[in-house]
């Protein structure tokens, strides 16, 4: 049981930094398609700078910079140069992906994967009893994470700039008529999702590991941008949605080991996150739908 | 009055979209506290000129000053620095918002700092809701209300930034005449408390009711600087609108004839309809009506208060949970819209832009499309485009469409010709039975003029039409009865001549 | 073209950096290359949809051996090696895929299972629990033969051993085979045999955070995790690639299919020194304590008085009861 | 003349700025660019065999995105192509698989068909779901990729599996020889005829069908539609059905064609390419045929870089990134709007 609760914290988390993260994007109408990528690019960053000065925060630092100035490079060719956002998105993740893996052989002469020198702290480890066993081994990314869905949702419901934010995405005309400016406003909400994105990439590159692999991310950040819609642009939804996916995943891992007489193949269980995912789509769709027809 | 203070002044000031001149350079200038009326037809550069003084677009040459104040680099900001704010001829409040955090946002005026608590915006915002006498939540959605309040809250919002100089553009158009004498009465409050006003106005009874000065825009150049409205004639000012020369046919009642009694029959009727509730909107409650051939069923309303419910119904866009409708002699009541369609029915939509045609798509094929399958070569075969094109050219003519070429985005036509493309669609076919929603709405005069012949000439041709109008002028001199809705029930019908203080009464529920 | 030195080209079809396979391999290429005075290449062909694309450019660019990974590619090589008569097509881990096999075409398979059957021995000795674990990548029929020698070999010693396999469905996952080891530790099981190239990382991870052991197929791994990594059965890649290299420049020995197995010296066992230091002495003392047995075992089989018998089927609840 | 020049510098110079960009890195870290250089060109063109492979890249490419050109068409952003494919294939794979021995005149067109249908209908429950429960198109199709990728595992280790297959791929056993359409290279005179054909098919649609003109407008204006009558539903699910019908088409013809088998894991960006090339094709089947070329040229250029340069795989994905990242930038034309009366 705490061990369940303990894994599904460490699946969720990036997907939550990740998810809350793009929301800022998406809220101001960009469908940020290149999240995977950014989180590929902070989970590098952070080993590599980390494993170059010898402390994870700095690491983390060069991870928010390598990310904050990739996300200003999309944002210019989007906003600026009439890009697509989608492919250009797309473009964003494949860079990173090939990027984060010429980059690991160019530098440190590794292929695949890198053990990291450097690891978040973990406040509580080892067996714990009571309610510590529940966050023990968790990252301090992870043992933060209220406290950012908080910042999110300050700055998302509670903030002059939240309130841009969606008018920009939502009604731009609204935007205008405010005097805010809409170019800016884009950018300042991709830089915060490369910040958050970066955060993700370091929890799941020196979270629960000490090291960096091709690939890690592994999807992850397509599914952060399924919880951003399955929330319904709201933070708090969009948390919950992270911690769906991740208590999915973790369902699926724990139906492996407590599978007991199953016949069903495998495969079959390991759709149940996915099919899962599109019934409950399709049931606040439909609920949604039936409120907005008034019915 | 000759010296008094300046407060707004244009020199040489021109706009620019791409290559549309919407306004050539022009010079003028606005005294403090007075109601100056800004007046022109569609396209004119009316609201271009707005955009301008309130900082939201950059004029592409000329210098202005606000308040003896040279406005170098324009920005909303510095407009309302200076004290002055615009109500834009669209709304400005983002439907998802709350009203509490629309006001935030767009207003001048913030209760916010960087964070905010909602209680505190919330009741912050309740107060000046009350102070303007708005009855609606702070909590409530934008998408939620009614367009009447959608419209005092715009200009709640920019009063609320203690403006000293207030443009708005259009601020009648979505009104009740009741709605207008209150709003009339409030900027007059306005003036006498020593706002100077700007109002871009199309009905010039309005302009005559409450301004101070008029200026006159046409084809993106001044005609008529502001002038003292007693010095100029209403026939003066009608030529200067549409340009000298320029034959109009003045508005005229329901003075045809109609045929007999008996040659008529009913094309169109509703028994006892109900329907569910809208966003916007109440229930239909048993709802009957029945509408003849060669005549114009006028509908007046407040809006909001189930026309569009009523049009939908008719349409077959929305489906009625009891009753029955019938059309030419069918029972409709559980066919769709294409299925009425191929009966005979055609509708003119509330909202060219949104629902009338698609802006990014070509002419030809806002024309066509919609019967598309009866240009196949055979009955699975490919289409002609060439017999399309040529018969939305045909009907494009036929409807005097001013237009370059077929192939260019129905987006780049005027309102006024984007709405003759509609009715060219709807009714090249000889329609039989029409529902027109708003069909000159926004329009200016001219524009008017030709819908309305359209409209009287097709009744002629005896075809019954359904006109849905908040113009009362509109309803009156085309209509040979009014229905009035009110609360989802049609409560009166009136027959010509009309009353404009009757029905005006009967819309807003007044016992009289 | 007499003396253009022999160019080899290694294809493999799993992305180099897996700790496992591929490196060893990269590394067996240049000793290859220093031993024969062969020019080398090393290339990846990842999605399967190119690997008759990859293997046909590189014959026609005129590369004389071309090793490549895995069944996949064995069963292509065979495709397209008649027309490429001249070129020696070498796949590690292959299995003929017709009756008459091309002769420029050179096949070898691995029987890991061993390893896994003494692995499996090995386990029973050190557990506790009696509950052992085994994460693999994606469940092919290579996975369940090791998962069910590695049963059969802890239930040679203790029939009451129980085993789970979970698989973390991509060999470059580390956050979830983290996951994935972490569950199987908590569920009471206290040694798992890892096979999932880079997701084991992740399984290395969990075994050290909870004190538990592990057995690995990649020597990089001990040093992540000294206390942990209870043993290491290796696949001696290196040794495999120059021995199929020496075999195909020789035209007498060129072409054919073998096994790899404990006998031919190309799976070996290392408990490591590291671990006999940092484990505790109860564990330590289990480990030795085994080492007569399994040096035995190793020695049976290597005679052939011992055969391990080899399972790929998933063994479904009921069979698994039944033995 | 000149407008044509517009469009190909449009074009060509954000891909030669993400070579450029691309060659620098490559620079910077000490590798030949002259041995890239000319793998490319290779590759992609001048190599024995290069074109063909370009063409052969090409064919899935097109296909799909006939279909994606669709669903963008009626507004809809279906990212499930990867899916369809994956559908397709194991339709043309199973009937090739389990009619052993019959006449290829009858197993080919069944195998394409059960492909079409089998992709169309995988398809088509995301459109049911949006259609009926108005459930977001995007997470769906996302979700049956998942699910697809796990069903295609599912087939090939368990009911269609390969015995002889048992490495780090699980596949299906090889389609019979005679009912391939074309060997390993992928590049036939049947593939190239059954291109034409979905080509020519898919502009019909497009341009000379009522489903196609509707399309557009239920696309550009869901209201304006309903308001003319137009029966939206319905189109919307036509329009699912098709960009299935062809990823299920590329599908079948990977597997009766170039693969000869159904492989877990194969193909894994084929469907997200074929939205870049149906947007770089400007929404249009010429465009998207010239762009299908351009990137199933790129594509064959990446897979024989490696074979005459040292260059690792992670750099051709660099490559390929930039390009994507770069391509719908317009450099030459910076948008006139900033001199222009509007602000925003
Ligand atoms: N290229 C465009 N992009 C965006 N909006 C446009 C564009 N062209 C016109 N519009 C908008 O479409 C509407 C229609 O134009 P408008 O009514 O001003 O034309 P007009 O010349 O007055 O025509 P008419 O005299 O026939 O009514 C305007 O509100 C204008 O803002
Ligand atoms: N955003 C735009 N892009 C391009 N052209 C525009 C745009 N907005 C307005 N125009 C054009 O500029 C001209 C003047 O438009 P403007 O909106 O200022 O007219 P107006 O007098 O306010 O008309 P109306 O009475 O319809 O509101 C029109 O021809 C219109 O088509
Ligand atoms: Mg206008
Ligand atoms: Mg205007």
């Amino acid at each position: 049981m705490e061990q369940f609760v303990v894994t599904t914290i460490r699946l969720s988390a990036p997907l939550i930094f990740a998810g809350l993260g793009g929301l800022f994007s998406v809220r101001a109408g960009i469908f940020h398609i290149g999240i995977e990528g950014l989180m590929l690019a902070g989970a590098f960053a952070t080993v590599a700078f980390g494993t170059a000065t010898g402390s994870v925060w700095l690491g983390i630092l060069g991870a928010i910079a390598v990310n904050l100035i990739l996300s200003f490079v999309y944002w210019l060719l989007i906003d600026r140069f009439g890009a697509d956002m989608i492919i250009s998105g797309l473009g964003l993740t494949t860079l990173c992906v090939g990027g984060a893996a010429f980059l690991m052989n160019a530098l440190f002469n590794k292929r695949g994967s890198m053990t990291s020198a450097v690891r978040l702290p973990q406040p509580v480890v080892g067996p714990q009893e009571g309610l510590l066993a529940f966050v023990s081994e968790l990252s301090i990314l992870a043992w933060l994470l209220p406290v950012f869905v908080f910042i999110v949702w300050l700055l998302l419901r509670r903030s002059r700039l939240g309130l841009q934010i969606a008018a920009v995405g939502e009604y731009p005309y609204a935007a205008e008529a405010a005097g805010v400016d809409i170019s800016r406003t884009k950018l300042i909400a991709m830089l915060i999702t490369g910040l958050c994105c970066a955060l993700a990439g370091a929890e799941l590159s020196v979270g629960g590991l000490a090291a960096f692999s091709e690939n890690m991310t592994n999807g992850r950040g397509f599914i952060a941008l399924a919880a951003i819609l399955f929330g319904s642009l709201e933070p708090i939804r969009t948390t919950l949605a992270g911690l769906f996916f991740g208590l999915a995943d973790a369902v699926g891992i724990n139906s492996q080991i407590y599978a007991g007489e199953s016949n069903i193949p495998r495969q079959f269980i390991l759709m149940i996150p996915f099919i899962a995912t599109m019934i409950f789509v399709t049931l606040r769709g439909a609920f949604a739908h039936r409120r907005h027809s008034g019915g | 009055m000759a010296s008094a203070e300046i407060v707004l002044r244009c020199e040489e000031i021109a706009v620019a979209y791409g290559d549309v001149q919407a306004l050539q350079p022009t010079s003028l200038a606005f005294e403090a506290g007075r109601i100056h009326a800004l007046v022109g037809q569609n396209g004119a550069g009316k609201t271009s000129l707005a955009r301008v003084l309130a900082g939201i677009i950059q004029p592409a040459g000329g210098r202005y000053w606000i308040r003896e104040e040279e406005i170098r680099e324009s920005s909303v900001q510095q407009a309302r620095k200076l004290g002055l704010d615009i109500v834009h001829q669209r709304f400005t409040l983002p439907p998802n918002f709350t009203v509490a955090e629309a006001l935030e946002l767009v207003s001048a005026r913030k209760y916010a700092g960087a964070f905010y608590s909602y209680g505190a915006l919330r009741s912050a915002w309740l107060r000046e809701l009350r102070r303007a006498d708005i009855k609606v939540s702070p909590s409530a959605k934008i998408r939620d209300l009614p367009i009447e309040t959608n419209q005092s809250l715009e200009i709640l919002r920019a009063l609320a930034g203690q403006a000293q100089i207030l443009i708005l553009d259009e601020p009648t158009a979505l009104l009740s005449p009741g709605g207008v004498e209150r709003l009339f009465a409030r900027l007059r409050q306005l003036r006498d408390a020593g706002v100077t006003l700007l109002l871009i106005l199309h009905k010039l009874r309005e302009v005559m009711a409450i301004a101070d000065t008029i200026a006159v825009l046409r084809a993106g150049r001044l005609v008529l600087p502001p002038t003292e409205i007693a010095a100029v004639s209403e026939q003066r000012l009608s030529d200067l609108i549409i340009g000298e020369g320029a034959s109009v046919e003045g508005p005229a009642g329901a003075t045809e004839t109609r045929e007999s009694d008996k040659t008529r029959t009913v094309n169109l009727s509703l028994a006892g309809v109900n329907t569910r509730h809208s966003e916007t909107e109440p229930a239909l409650a048993a709802v009957s009506l029945a509408l003849e051939s060669a005549e114009i069923l006028g509908i007046a309303g407040v809006e909001g208060n189930g026309q569009r419910s009523l049009v939908d119904v008719l349409t077959g866009l929305m489906s009625a949970r009891s009753g029955r409708v019938e059309l030419l002699g069918q029972d409709v009541t559980d066919l769709k819209h294409h299925q009425r369609r191929t009966i005979g029915l055609r509708a003119v939509p509330f909202d060219r832009v949104t629902e009338g045609l698609s802006l990014p798509l070509a002419l030809w094929e806002n024309v066509t499309i919609w019967n598309a399958e009866n240009f196949r070569r055979s009955r699975f075969g490919p289409l002609k485009i060439g017999a399309m094109r040529e018969a939305a050219r045909l009907a494009l003519e036929a409807f005097d469409v001013q237009y370059e070429s077929l192939d260019q985005p129905a987006g780049s036509l005027s309102g006024g010709n984007m709405q003759r493309l509609i009715l060219a669609r709807e009714l090249a076919q000889g329609a039989r039975v029409v529902i027109a929603a708003q069909p000159t709405r926004g329009l200016d005069f001219r524009a008017t003029q030709y819908v309305w012949g359209v409209l009287r000439q097709l009744r002629q041709a005896g075809a019954s039409i359904m006109l849905v109008s908040s113009d009362l002028d509109e309803l009156f001199s085309l209509s040979d009865r009014i229905g009035v809705m009110r609360g989802g029930q049609i409560m009166a019908e009136y027959a010509p001549p009309f009353d404009m203080q009757v029905i005006g009464d009967s819309m807003i529920g007044a016992a009289r | 073209a007499q003396d253009d030195p022999v160019r080899v080209a290694l294809v493999a079809t799993q992305a180099a950096g897996d700790n496992g396979p591929i490196d060893g391999l990269i590394a067996g290429l240049d000793m290859a290359a220093e031993e024969y005075g062969v020019e080398t290449q090393f290339l990846e062909a990842l999605d399967p949809a190119t690997f008759e694309l990859t293997l046909r450019n590189l014959a026609r660019t005129g590369v004389d051996i071309i090793v490549s990974t895995f069944y996949a590619m064995g069963a292509t090589s065979w495709l397209i090696a008649p027309d490429f008569p001249d070129t020696t097509f070498i796949t590690i881990v292959g299995l003929p895929s017709g009756d008459e096999q091309p002769d420029n075409v050179q096949l070898m398979e691995y029987q890991f299972f061993e390893g896994a059957y003494v692995g499996g021995v090995y386990a029973a000795h050190l557990t506790e629990s009696n509950q052992l674990g085994y994460t693999g990548g994606v469940p092919l029929p290579f996975a369940w033969a090791d998962f069910n020698a590695f049963t059969d070999g802890a239930r040679s010693i203790n029939p009451d051993i129980e085993t789970t396999a979970v698989f973390i469905e991509s060999f470059e996952d580390p956050v979830k085979g983290r996951e994935l080891a972490a569950g199987l530790y908590s569920s009471g099981v206290d040694f798992i045999f890892t096979g999932a190239a880079a997701s084991d990382i992740g399984v290395v991870e969990a075994a050290s955070d909870n004190d538990a052991l592990v057995m690995v197929a990649s020597a990089p791994l001990v040093e992540q995790a000294p206390a942990n990594v209870a043993i290491l059965v290796l696949i001696e890649w290196e040794k495999t690639i120059m021995q199929e290299i020496e075999m195909a420049l020789d035209p007498e020995t060129r072409g054919g299919f073998r096994y790899g197995n404990v006998q031919s010296g190309e799976i070996s066992f290392h408990i490591p020194e590291a671990f006999l230091e940092a484990t505790s002495d109860e564990r330590r003392a289990k480990a030795e304590a085994s080492l007569e047995t399994i040096e035995q075992l190793i020695e049976d089989i290597t005679n052939g008085d011992f055969v391990v018998e080899e399972d790929n089927q998933e063994r479904m609840a009921a069979d698994a009861d039944g033995g | 003349m000149s407008r044509w020049l517009a469009i190909g510098l449009r074009v060509a110079s954000p891909i030669a700025l993400a070579f450029i960009l691309g060659f620098t890195l490559f620079a910077g870290a000490g590798y030949d660019i002259v041995e890239v250089v000319n793998g490319l060109w290779q590759g992609a063109i001048a190599a024995p065999g290069s074109l063909e492979q370009s063409i052969r890249w090409a064919i899935p490419l097109a296909v799909i995105s006939f279909g994606i050109i669709i669903t963008l068409r009626t507004g809809e952003f279906n990212i499930g192509a990867q899916g369809q494919i994956l559908l397709g294939g194991l339709g043309a794979a199973s009937v090739a698989l389990l009619l052993p021995g019959w006449p290829p005149v009858l197993v080919i067109p069944l195998a394409l068909l059960a492909g079409i249908i089998l992709g169309a209908l995988w398809s088509a429950i995301a459109g049911v779901l949006k259609v009926f429960f108005n459930a977001d198109e995007v997470i769906n199709t996302l979700m049956l990729n998942f699910i697809a990728a796990l069903l295609i595992q599912w087939v090939t280790t368990g009911p269609l599996k390969d015995d002889a297959t048992r490495g780090e791929t699980a596949s299906t056993p090889r389609v019979d020889r005679m009912f391939r359409l074309s060997d390993g290279t992928g590049v036939s005179i049947e593939l190239i005829l059954i291109v034409v054909v979905a080509a020519l098919l898919a502009w019909i649609i497009i341009e000379r069908s009522p489903f196609g003109l509707k399309s557009r407008l239920v696309g550009s204006s869901p209201r304006v539609a309903a308001w003319q009558g137009l029966q939206i539903k319905r189109i919307h699910i036509t329009t699912y059905l098709l960009a299935g019908a062809f990823a299920g088409l590329a599908g079948a013809l990977e597997v009766l064609g170039p693969s000869a088998r159904l492989v877990t894991g194969a193909t894994p960006t084929l469907g997200f390419t074929a939205i870049v090339v149906a947007i770089v094709g400007m929404l249009r089947i010429p465009g998207a045929l010239a762009a299908a070329l351009f990137f199933g040229g790129l594509q064959a250029a990446i897979l024989f870089l490696p074979i005459v340069s040292r260059l690792p795989s992670s750099g051709l994905r660099i490559i390929e990134g930039l390009v994507a990242l770069l391509i719908t930038a317009q450099f030459l034309w910076q948008r006139r709007r900033r001199n222009q009366g509007q602000k925003l």
